[in-house]
């Protein structure tokens, strides 16, 4: 086994150490899904994860494609209906956190995964909402994972598909929204925080190797530092060895 | 009730219909969406919550004027290049649409099946969605004064679904997955269902719904009517034809030697409008 | 998480809660109705779409100041005699009443469990209903301009049910009629749900709801906890008590009789108002 | 086996008659259920029944006791929570024939299972509305059983559980009710109809050695009497021999 490591392999390890034992976790298809097998295989043993297609308490013995793949199904404690995975457990705010990617992103964590340029004369049309809108808004507080780039990270999305922190503080309060929003936003660069007071995201932890400016020059507003700037912990063999067996990247 | 898969195309699935082939990645009616391309419907309006594939081919194929639905990708691949085509460059010809979230989705097909003309949810909000899409209103409580998020009852012409087992009367089992099958199905005026089989008896099944005949217009046997998606207890998902649909959507030529080969369909007419 | 019953009844049922014992003929949980007797609740608002023998023993020993209901008999056999008692003569204290039909009762159940303070059915209208339940209104459709019924979502401080089974991590399995009691458990802020056994693996059964344990508070192993209702699989409903019960329930001196020996509780003290 | 019968034997016999193959019909407790399941075992083999239990196409071996007995949920096509039965099934007006009992119906089919006298004092505290309401508003068409006497057909029910046919001509339509209402009420004196242009229940049948007067003394209002006064064909021997094999009354 190699020490080195992937900086897609560290964001997803970065991101599945957000998830704790016992959480309820409502997980997107793609790096979330990675990220949360790999969590409860690692420290998370009792993670609860949900897919919007209905299962839940589900723990796939693979890695599945898509948000329906059967092996979820398999493994799950229940396996319900769209409406109620949606109705029953997403929106009376029984999961504790919301896994997503992004398009793009702002300052306040507000995401697109609809189109980029006009809506009516798109640039590029995006898959669109899915289950977003509704897990940014209800689960108690949301995990987003994208790749740090100006072309992701930008002053004002094109589009809102799902709230994060609207203009900034009370927004989400005016908005009726009940979830804290997105609480972290974890990148191969680094880990960034919405700050307490403003909102506004704020780098807090970069990857070992990276530094704030390389942060700052991926990022497509004057991204603010945190004084206490963190390294993530290098990923741990265990973590790396779990996470190749999930991605196939161990060759097995 | 029991026709084959071309006669039920026919009777049940007219041009200009609102129509809704629903399948959350499992048990996605692909057989059912291939006879509508080769029938050469045209002016449909596609509803579908997670439209990949089978409505790429659809929309490419030029049968859509209209497109209901909250995510339109290929699942774990990435986007659908003729959907895309159609919405940024109206080829072969303009598609309108009309975006909701899943929630919103979900929602409005539970309202069209319990015979109420909205739903009323926690959704949207602040979102710009709701500045593109007129079918996302509010509502006001009349008891706590909160306002939430209603949407429109979807009430199909017609719902095809692709099930596991139908009994010889026309009662339809599907199990593992079941998604928003039940709901899309009581929505529509009628409905069309392919099974991998017909059996004298439905054994009940653990996680099943049963769909009582009075909800079904017709059945038509189609062993492996959902692949490349899969039937849980039949046969496992073809990831890697999702895979290779990519390359072939991204490319109109690609894609016109695959109506021809695959389906036996002329290549789509550009430019015609709705 | 798995408790004795009466631990359960004292940590989640207090004085004055808002407690729904649901159970729609099937598996309705009765002994911990006869512990909420034995512990001497008092104040609480009951909640049930058809309260039966159960509440009219909960009623009549005075445990109860309102009543939330859709349909109060004693199913298959006529009324019941100590609700009547409570309603028509206050006796052992006056029952506040909140009457609505089994549908409107369904979907304030529907709209507890999706967190959504209201929900909408075609229901009502043109009936007395509506002048003497303040919790029927009705609301105007924003597509259709149609005018609807509108109830409040119902939220018990504490859900009481009886199950089949559950596993040992709390993990709530029951089948056959499963009525209301997913809604129900999912709507209340606490759970308390009574099993005939407790297993190492919840085998999946064929029409089963599963209530994952976390949204389960607590669970009792009470076998027979159902008895003289049913618990499919287990035990057939007893009509033979339900129809001895008519008897023991017209008479106040009858009654006083059964909750001394059959519950070990005193003679309800009669005039103790609300 | 004897030719004679009871005048409750001919009211269910009469009210088994409405009922046809094919038709779906919610079933109420008690003398509906006796009804459809003679229909079920005699001329209507493919009558569907619900249970409001949530019992869908059930085929009891044996009369229920109660709505929701364990022979339902064994013998039906699927069970499916409340919420669905009422929603999904009910409301859409799916059923073709809603079958109810009352306390009082008056000479518009409304009817009460709620409360004999006023409803903050009552006289009688009777159970109350159940499915009835939805029942009557929502099934294409309502039959209703119940014994005829001054005390149950009166002028004015004391308080409107489930709705007939209103105040007369068009009412339900103003209250948007979607079903046609009680298009026949089944006694164990005869059969009466709503006029077709005053809505107002008419006497159109009676059961063998029953008079119009024995209906109208029975009636506590001016009950009017349809010129072609029809009488009820007498229950058949194979008719009586199930109705009397579900009741138990065969001794058997």
């Amino acid at each position: 086994m190699t020490t080195g490591y992937t900086s897609d392999e560290i964001m997803t390890v970065a991101a599945a150490r957000c998830l704790t034992s016992q959480t309820a976790c409502f997980v997107g298809i793609g790096l979330p899904s990675t990220a949360a097998n790999l969590a409860v295989r690692t420290h998370a043993p009792g993670l609860w994860m949900i897919y919007e297609s209905g299962t839940l308490g589900t723990r796939p013995d693979t890695l599945p494609l898509s948000i329906g793949d059967g092996v979820l199904a398999e493994t799950a404690d229940t396996v319900v209906s769209v409406p109620e995975v949606f109705n029953y457990w997403l929106q009376p705010g029984r999961i504790d956190v919301g896994f997503l990617g992004a398009a793009q992103i702002d300052r306040y964590a507000n995401i697109n995964t609809t189109v980029i340029g006009d809506y009516t004369d798109p640039k590029v049309r995006l898959p669109g909402a899915g289950g977003a809108p509704e897990i940014a808004a209800s689960c108690r507080e949301v995990v987003v994972i994208v790749r740090q780039s100006r072309r992701a990270f930008v002053e004002r999305v094109d589009f809102v598909t799902s709230v994060g922190h609207g203009a900034g503080p009370g927004d989400r309060e005016r908005l009726g929204l009940r979830g804290a929003g997105p609480t972290r936003v974890i990148t191969d660069l680094g880990v960034l925080e919405p700050d307490p007071a403003t909102r506004e995201l704020t780098l807090v932890q970069v990857h070992p190797g990276v530094s704030a400016e390389d942060a700052r020059a991926a990022t497509g507003w004057d991204l603010a530092v945190a004084p206490d700037l963190a390294t993530t912990p290098e990923p741990t063999p265990e973590e790396l060895k779990v996470l190749r067996s999930l991605t196939g990247a161990d060759g097995v | 009730m029991i026709v084959p898969l071309d006669e039920g195309v026919r009777e049940l699935v007219h041009d200009g219909d609102t129509v809704a082939l629903e399948g959350f990645t499992h048990l996605i009616p692909v057989a059912a969406g291939h006879e509508i391309i080769r029938q050469g419907r045209r002016d449909l309006t596609l509803v579908r919550m997670t439209p990949d594939v089978v409505y790429d081919q659809v929309i490419g194929a030029g049968c859509a004027a209209r497109l209901v639905f909250s995510w339109g990708g290929n699942p774990g691949v990435g986007s659908l290049h003729r959907f895309r085509d159609a919405i940024q460059n109206g080829w072969p010809r303009p598609l309108e649409i009309e975006e909701h979230s899943h929630a919103g989705m979900a929602n409005r097909y539970v309202a069209g099946a319990s015979g109420v003309p909205f739903a009323v949810l926690r959704g949207y909000a602040g979102t710009d969605l709701v500045d593109q899409t007129p079918t996302i209103k509010t509502v006001e409580c009349p008891f706590t004064g909160e306002r939430l998020a209603a949407v429109p009852a979807l009430n199909p012409d017609v719902t095809v679904i692709h099930a596991q087992r139908a009994d010889r009367a026309g009662n339809v089992q599907l199990w593992g997955i079941t998604g928003i099958q039940k709901e899309a199905v009581l929505a529509a005026r009628r409905s069309l269902v392919t099974v991998e089989e017909v059996v004298d008896r439905l054994e009940p099944v653990p996680g099943q719904v049963l769909l009582p005949s009075r909800v079904v217009t017709a059945v038509s046997v189609v062993p492996g009517g959902a692949r490349p998606s899969y039937a849980h207890g039949y046969y496992a998902r073809d990831n890697a034809a999702y895979q290779a649909w990519d390359a072939v959507s991204r490319d109109r030529d690609a894609f016109a030697r695959w109506l021809a080969d695959e389906i036996g369909a002329p290549a789509p007419l550009p430019g015609k409008a709705g």
